[in-house]
């Protein structure tokens, strides 16, 4: 019991304070600080409908790089860590087949789940949505073809190519921003022009960045999923 | 300028490509890497460099082409630069030595490490709040994948309760910057920090902070939520956990820096005590630590501790918190990386396994650089610091903070000197080290560069009144120069003291000059005996510089700082010098603990009076008056540390008796006048203070030292313990005659310390030659060595005729100069103390020629030879020496009598001829005309030689089978010696005198300090729960600490 | 009860639910799923604070006149300060996730308390 | 409003209830479901608090990946068992 009483003291004493949060917070009923900014300014500095999409990919651009370099990171540490018998026949023969229907249906639902994952982060700065929920889709599209057939791999080799370079493409439309705009200017989004508002090209490099994004992340996940289903060393 | 966004662009763009070039070969990628390390490392360099010599303003970067706050912006200044630098290099040096480790696992290694040296740039350089919550992220992703992916058990588990914690803080993190950014608007870190200050009180942002900051406490690895830390310092590869201890605290650290303006006073002031309490603690936990990487995690975390401590007290450092914050940081930082790094080469999991480096003297030189870099001692930037942020300390009058890191100071020295002894001390053993060059560069380049950096940042201390680098400087040769043969090396030295000596001499005082010419001389006579020994003496040259240097600093100082410089110089040599002997290993660190004790009393001591008045030069103690007694107290105990007085003492026996033959009177003759120098430029300054009931007190201390040194002396059986205990006795006369207070009293001091200084290394020298040649210290296991070794006999005779005060040696004009000087003072019964122990003395003088060299000889000491010629000619130097003085005192007495008659006028010495005269009211007290008595002393003793051999000369020879033991065997031969337990009746007597009360009580002490560390740090049971509920229950009690309750 | 608090006590609950899981259970899986707790709470309250009732999202369609954008949207920020949480939480459990089977591999247990063997 | 209200009410509490079912069923599958069914409903709080953004991570990567990757971790822990026998 005494193994009980100490969680439960700090359980309890961690509610203290967290109901003194809960019990000084007033709802908002305005916009302040920079969110006010963002809201008056947010469309025509950047002509990007999603004004999440605004913030994420260029007023803290960085912070996003940064993100996709948390996920980069956390894929090659799976990578590492998990790393695999090279030997070893990876037949699959102890996995049942999966049954037609399934087969049939990963085969048609396959491509229509990547077109949409693609949809979603080309037009992130449209509707919401974005590179990342887009790789999620691409990502699960890879996840379908796992469970649709058990022997499918995926090709590590085109799958890092596309990883590399969407991330270096990433670094480099950051510092064409540097080299065309100026020493404050990384990430900017405008050294593409801004086009017309609430079009597909528009919002300067959001729709590219996203897209790389997008390809990035999914390959990403898809090699995590890979990894973590696969065999160990 | 190169935009130090590209560090980003680089490291990053860098990580993305390696792995998909993994096809062009290792060669390729790793250059890559190592290029992009480079190249970052010398971006941040070229911005050092451009404020630091072209005076380059601070800049603001921006991204995507908006200010803040609604973009994120980096910060590039002095402090990032110097940061990121030092992050980079350390990066560097960290990846040329982890190579292997890396090439281990494979390429994505390399990207892992490349995106860590991103986080940590990230860290130091942006503004944003959030943008701090990423980089944070990036950097203890990396961590832990640098620690788990080696796939041990070890580092996985490590990793894992790293992981947690590092969740939970991250959590907290989060959840604090969404509080306080729902009431400033704002992610920008200056904008916060205005906003906050601005906005009242609020709840929400009271708790909002407060989470925020906490949870970058719990990422610096504080204490107690740290149990995870010491896993992961103690799990992970050693290159990755120099890592961790090194560059990603420093990244730490500084976030805390940015992000403690946000924290009320209250909070900062909590913080204040967490580092404290990680400082003291931790180094509490470490002295039980016997495994080498958990220890040196303790030690980091000690470290980072008082760095926190540093951090949060920034507003009372002011002006030098930068100084005190880059003095610790870098010290901490090159010094824990290349502990961590050797510990990687060593190999050795115990601390004991150390010894197996025993054989490779450059290990040693940089194991021993570390650890003093560590503890502050110079010439290391870590010492300056800690100086400086004690004075501040003492100036804000937080007087516990002060006694608290003093403490844990301590603690430190313990462990760390104790592990240093037992590398050159335990059993050697068969093990070798493996010396992987790429690993060691490195280490290399870390020790030369402690030295660098300790120059600049301890010259920037001490601008204008400049230490003396120079005698250093020579030092540090004698290190490179080590493999020479020692005829060479001890010219030299001899040499290079002369040549000191005669730049210094010249301008000096007379007290000054009399000091100067016993460490002076001392040097030149003790460093004589040095011929004699063969081969290369590794490593004896250099300390024994060093603590001649000290000891030569002292005199040249003239503020405080200058003077505690050389005092840790003098302290650090020394404790080196004697760690050489035989069986010195425990004797060693109870040296090194009292002598740092007594340094950081005599520190604290400075600290307050520079406090009070405001002034650092030395002559300033004497406008302190509100702290006086403390300051006194504080300064007398330090230097009383060091001459040995009663209480303070159980260190000189053993460092004394133990050390080499040749050490022995660097030690006892030289090294402990610097204590009395120390004491008297001390009385000299506080004498108009009102502190006379303290000189009462140190008067009774000095006599009740001298009847108990002697009297313990007397009952020794090791020859060079026996002279040890004298030494004791003859420093409690000097402290007594110091404490008097009049200038008859203070010859009587001078006096003594000239003549103890002569008689005490003949001695020292002459027992020692003895002892090196017989291989023992026992006197039951001497005797009848007259005829084998004359000389030394006649050395021992004048010397125990000088120590004892018995016409016509120097020993009795101090005899006569002290009881004069008490009888005036009126001082009678600590006089009557001092003149029985006078009695007492002669007990074991005679004990010791007569144990020696009188009776039977021993059956395998017939082919004795007299002892080496190296060791006789400073023996017969400082005979002749002795003579000149004991005749002629007035070429000394008389300008020391001068010289204090200024500051000193009672009770003053006049001279006629060359007798001195006492006056008491105008009448005359007393006489003393050492030249006649010289000769009346020499004729008689003439006459009664003559007769005696002329008396004698029918007498039989006493042989060794004269005793017969009626065939039966004594079953410990010692007691059928006949000095064997000489004084047992006076022991019986006396005996209550003797008992080891004190000894006992620093044993007490220090059980107490490792039973409680050895009970304590069972907290850290090991279970990653446990450390979450450590980590929750840390945060949740000092919020309610801070909230004052739970509501 | 406005819908911020509402979403406010949700969180926290999560929160402490999480912490408690973490606190009380011995699989090493299962903490990990505390921690996903604890960040989901942690995310809804951060979402919560930006919200305001009977505004919509900030996505300046041909709902939202641009002029006015700023009295009719919600708070943008806290929305892109999650989104980046969410990636970063998840990825970072995945990481815990292989240490987890990498020290199931070694000692085939997943109680937390069988990995005690670095202590003191 | 009312009916909003009560919506959000009645989404956390199943929330709330999902999530000590998570943490206190002895089944890990079961667990690491309800964490997932956690996560879906947030993703809908998050839709219902005009963040569609976000709700779409939360569903995509939160509710989904996340889940799945604990299913492969938990069947990872258990067949290694009967591998490296």
């Amino acid at each position: 019991m005494i193994k009980r009483l100490i969680p439960l003291l700090l359980v309890i004493s961690l509610f203290f304070i967290l109901l003194k949060v809960a019990t000084n917070v007033a709802p908002n009923y305005d916009l302040t600080g920079v969110a006010k900014t963002y809201a008056e300014q947010g469309a025509s500095d950047l002509g990007a409908m999603n004004l999440v999409t605004a913030i994420v990919v260029t007023y803290r651009g960085l912070d996003t790089l940064g993100e996709v370099t948390v996920l980069f990171m956390a894929g090659t540490g799976i990578a590492l860590l998990l790393r695999r018998k090279k030997k070893k026949n990876d037949s699959g023969i102890k996995n049942r087949a999966a049954s037609e229907i399934l087969k049939t249906g990963s085969k048609l639902l396959v491509p229509i789940i990547t077109m949409f994952g693609a949809y979603i982060f080309i037009n992130g700065h449209l509707s919401p949505g974005g590179g990342f929920q887009g790789g999620a889709a691409i990502a699960s599209a890879v996840m379908l073809m796992f469970l649709a057939d058990s022997s499918f791999k995926i090709n590590h080799k085109v799958f890092v190519l596309i990883e590399s370079f969407s991330g270096i493409f990433y670094v480099l439309i950051g510092v064409l921003g540097l080299v065309i705009l100026g020493a404050d200017n990384f990430l900017d989004n405008r050294i593409l022009p801004l086009g017309t508002f609430g079009t597909i090209l528009s919002a300067g490099t959001i729709p590219l960045i996203y897209t790389l994004v997008g390809l990035k992340v999914g390959t990403e996940l898809a090699s995590i999923l890979d990894n973590m289903k696969g065999e160990l060393e | 300028m190169v935009n130090p966004i590209y560090i980003i662009a680089i490291l990053l763009g860098l990580g993305f490509l390696l792995p998909s070039i993994n096809k062009a070969g290792i060669k390729v990628t790793v250059t890559i890497f190592f290029l992009g390390i480079i190249a970052v490392t010398a971006i941040s360099y070229q911005w050092l460099s451009a404020f630091l010599i072209d005076g380059q303003q601070a800049v603001q970067i921006f991204t995507a082409g908006f200010k803040p706050p609604m973009s994120i912006n980096l910060q590039m200044g002095l402090n990032e630069a110097v940061l990121i630098t030092l992050i980079n290099f350390g990066a560097l040096l960290g990846a040329i030595y982890s190579f292997k480790y890396f090439a281990e696992n494979g390429i994505q290694a390399l990207v892992v490490f490349l995106l860590f040296i991103l986080g940590m740039n990230g860290l130091v350089l942006t503004r944003d709040i959030f943008n701090i919550f990423v980089f944070l992220e990036i950097t203890s992703i990396a961590t832990y994948i640098l620690i788990g992916m080696d796939l041990r058990l070890k580092s996985l588990s490590a990793g894992f309760k790293y992981m947690i914690a590092g969740g939970i803080a991250s959590v907290f993190l989060l959840l604090g910057i969404i509080l306080i950014y729902s009431k400033t608007g704002t992610l920008n870190l200056d904008g916060m920090i205005a906003a906050v200050s601005a906005a009242g009180s609020s709840q929400i942002l009271f708790v909002g902070v407060f989470i925020l900051i906490f949870s970058v406490v719990i990422e610096l690895k504080v204490f107690p939520a740290n149990g995870w830390a010491l896993d992961v310092y103690e799990g992970s590869d050693t290159g990755i956990s120099a890592m961790i201890s090194a560059t990603s605290a420093t990244a730490l650290l500084f976030v805390l820096y940015k992000v403690l303006p946000l924290a009320s006073i209250d909070l900062t002031k909590m913080i204040v005590i967490i580092g404290v309490l990680t400082f003291v603690v931790s180094n509490l936990f470490a002295i039980m630590q016997k495994s080498t990487n958990r220890l040196l995690g303790y030690s980091s975390i000690g470290q980072i501790g008082l760095l926190v401590f540093v951090i949060a007290s920034k507003d009372i450092l002011g002006d030098n918190f930068e100084k005190i914050f880059f003095g610790l940081l870098i010290s901490h930082f090159l010094a824990k990386a290349g502990l961590f790094w050797l510990s990687g080469i060593v190999k050795a999991e115990k601390i004991q396994d150390w010894v197996k480096i025993k054989k490779h003297p450059i290990l040693i030189f940089m194991f021993g650089t570390f650890i003093l870099a560590l503890m502050g001692f110079p010439p290391f930037p870590s010492l300056a610091a800690k100086w400086s942020l004690v004075m501040i300390l003492a100036e804000n009058g937080s007087f516990l903070w002060i006694s608290l890191v003093i403490l844990a100071s301590i603690l430190e020295v313990l462990y760390l000197f104790r592990w240093f002894g037992y590398i050159l001390k335990l059993e050697d053993s068969e093990e070798k080290v493996e010396k992987p060059q790429h690993q060691l560069h490195p280490v290399y380049i870390v020790t030369l560069l402690l030295y660098v950096a300790g120059f600049y940042i301890t010259r920037s201390f001490d601008a204008g009144l400049s230490i003396n680098f120079i005698p250093l400087a020579f030092v540090g040769i004698l290190f490179l120069i080590d493999f020479l043969p020692v005829y060479i090396k001890n010219t030299l030295v001899m040499i290079a003291v002369s040549y000191y000596g005669y730049i210094l001499v010249p301008g000096l005082d007379t007290l000054k000059l009399i000091f100067a010419l016993i460490f002076l001389v001392g040097g030149i006579l003790t460093f004589i005996p040095g011929y004699s020994v063969k081969g290369k003496r590794i490593g004896f040259y250099p300390v024994a510089a060093m603590m001649y240097v000290g000891l030569i600093g002292l005199i040249e100082a003239e503020t405080f700082f200058q003077f505690f410089f050389a005092w840790e110089i003098m302290t650090a040599g020394s404790y080196f010098l004697i760690l050489r002997g035989k069986r010195s290993m425990s004797h060693a660190l109870s040296y090194i603990l009292f002598s740092a004790g007594g340094a950081y009393l005599i520190l604290f001591g400075f600290a307050l009076s520079g406090a009070e008045t405001g002034s650092i030069l030395l002559t300033s103690l004497s406008e302190v008056h509100i702290y006086a007694t403390m300051v006194f107290i504080l300064l007398a105990l330090g230097f009383m540390t060091k001459t040995a007085s009663i209480g303070l003492h159980i260190w000189l026996p053993g460092a004394h008796a133990e050390a080499e033959s040749d050490v022995s009177p660097m030690v006892s003759a030289v090294l402990l006048k610097a204590g009395v120098f120390g004491l008297i430029i001390l009385f000299i300054a506080m004498r108009n203070n009102d502190v006379s009931n303290l000189f009462y007190i140190l008067g009774w201390v000095g006599a009740i030292t001298a009847l108990l040194g002697n009297l313990i002396a007397s009952f020794q059986e090791d020859a060079k313990k026996l002279l040890a205990y004298s030494s004791i006795a003859q420093l409690g006369y000097i402290l007594f005659a110091l404490a008097i207070m009049t200038n008859v009293g203070w010859l009587a001091a001078i006096w003594y310390s000239i003549t103890h200084f002569l008689y005490k290394a003949l001695l020292f020298l002459a027992v020692g030659a003895i002892v090196l040649k017989l291989k023992t210290h026992k006197m039951y296991e001497m005797g009848g060595l007259i005829k084998k070794m004359p000389m030394s006999f006649i050395s021992v005779l004048i010397g125990i005729i000088a120590l004892s005060g018995v016409p016509p040696l120097a020993g009795f004009g101090g005899k006569w100069l002290l009881y004069n000087a008490f009888i005036l003072k009126g001082w009678y019964f600590q006089g009557a103390i001092i003149a029985f122990s006078g009695v007492v003395a002669f007990l074991y003088l005679f004990k010791l020629i007569y144990s020696i060299f009188l009776g039977p000889i021993k059956d395998k000491h017939r082919k004795m030879t007299e002892v080496s010629v190296w060791y006789l000619i400073p023996q017969y130097l400082i005979i002749a020496t002795l003579m000149v003085l004991s005749s002629k005192p007035r070429m000394i007495l008389e300008k020391v009598g001068l010289y204090f008659k200024e500051i000193l006028p009672e009770n003053t010495v006049v001279w006629n001829g060359d007798a001195a005269s006492t006056f008491v009211n105008g009448k005359l007290f007393g006489v003393w005309d050492p030249f006649y008595i010289m000769i009346i002393v020499c004729v008689m003793f003439a006459v009664l030689l003559g007769f005696l051999l002329f008396a004698s000369r029918k007498a039989t020879k006493v042989e060794m089978f004269n005793i017969v033991y009626s065939a039966e065997r004594p079953e410990s031969p010692q007691t059928a010696h006949f000095s064997y337990n000489m004084f047992s009746h006076y022991r019986k007597a006396l005996g209550f005198l003797v008992l080891p009360l004190v000894t006992n009580f620093w044993n007490f002490i220090t059980d107490l300090f490792h039973s409680s560390s050895d009970f304590f740090r069972k907290f850290y049971n090991g279970n990653a729960q446990v450390y979450i509920m450590h980590i929750i229950g840390f945060v949740v009690f000092f919020y309610f600490i801070l909230n004052g309750g739970i509501f | 009860m406005n819908i911020t608090t509402i979403v406010h006590i949700t969180g926290f609950a999560l929160i402490l639910i999480g912490f408690w899981g973490m606190l009380t259970q011995k699989n090493m899986i299962k903490i990990i799923l505390g921690l996903a707790i604890v960040e989901t709470g942690v995310q809804l309250v951060m979402v919560a604070f930006g919200f305001i009732d009977g505004r919509t999202a900030p996505i300046l369609d041909s709902a939202v006149e641009l002029s006015k954008a700023s009295s009719l949207i919600v708070d943008p920020v806290p929305q892109a300060l999650v989104l980046t949480a969410i990636v970063i939480g998840v990825a970072v459990n995945a990481l815990m996730l292989t240490f987890v089977i990498r020290l199931y591999q070694q000692k085939k247990s997943l109680s937390i308390n069988d990995y005690k063997d670095l202590k003191w | 409003m009312e009916l909003q209200q009560g919506i959000f009410i009645l989404m956390g509490l199943a929330m709330i209830i999902a999530a000590v079912l998570a943490m206190h069923v002895k089944d890990l599958i079961s667990s690491i479901i309800a964490v997932g069914v956690v996560s879906l409903f947030a993703s809908i709080l998050y839709l219902l608090m005009q963040a569609p953004d976000v709700a779409m991570t939360e569903a995509a990567i939160g509710a989904g990946l996340s889940t799945l990757i604990f299913l492969y971790a938990l069947h990872k822990t258990k067949d290694v068992e009967e591998e490296n026998d």
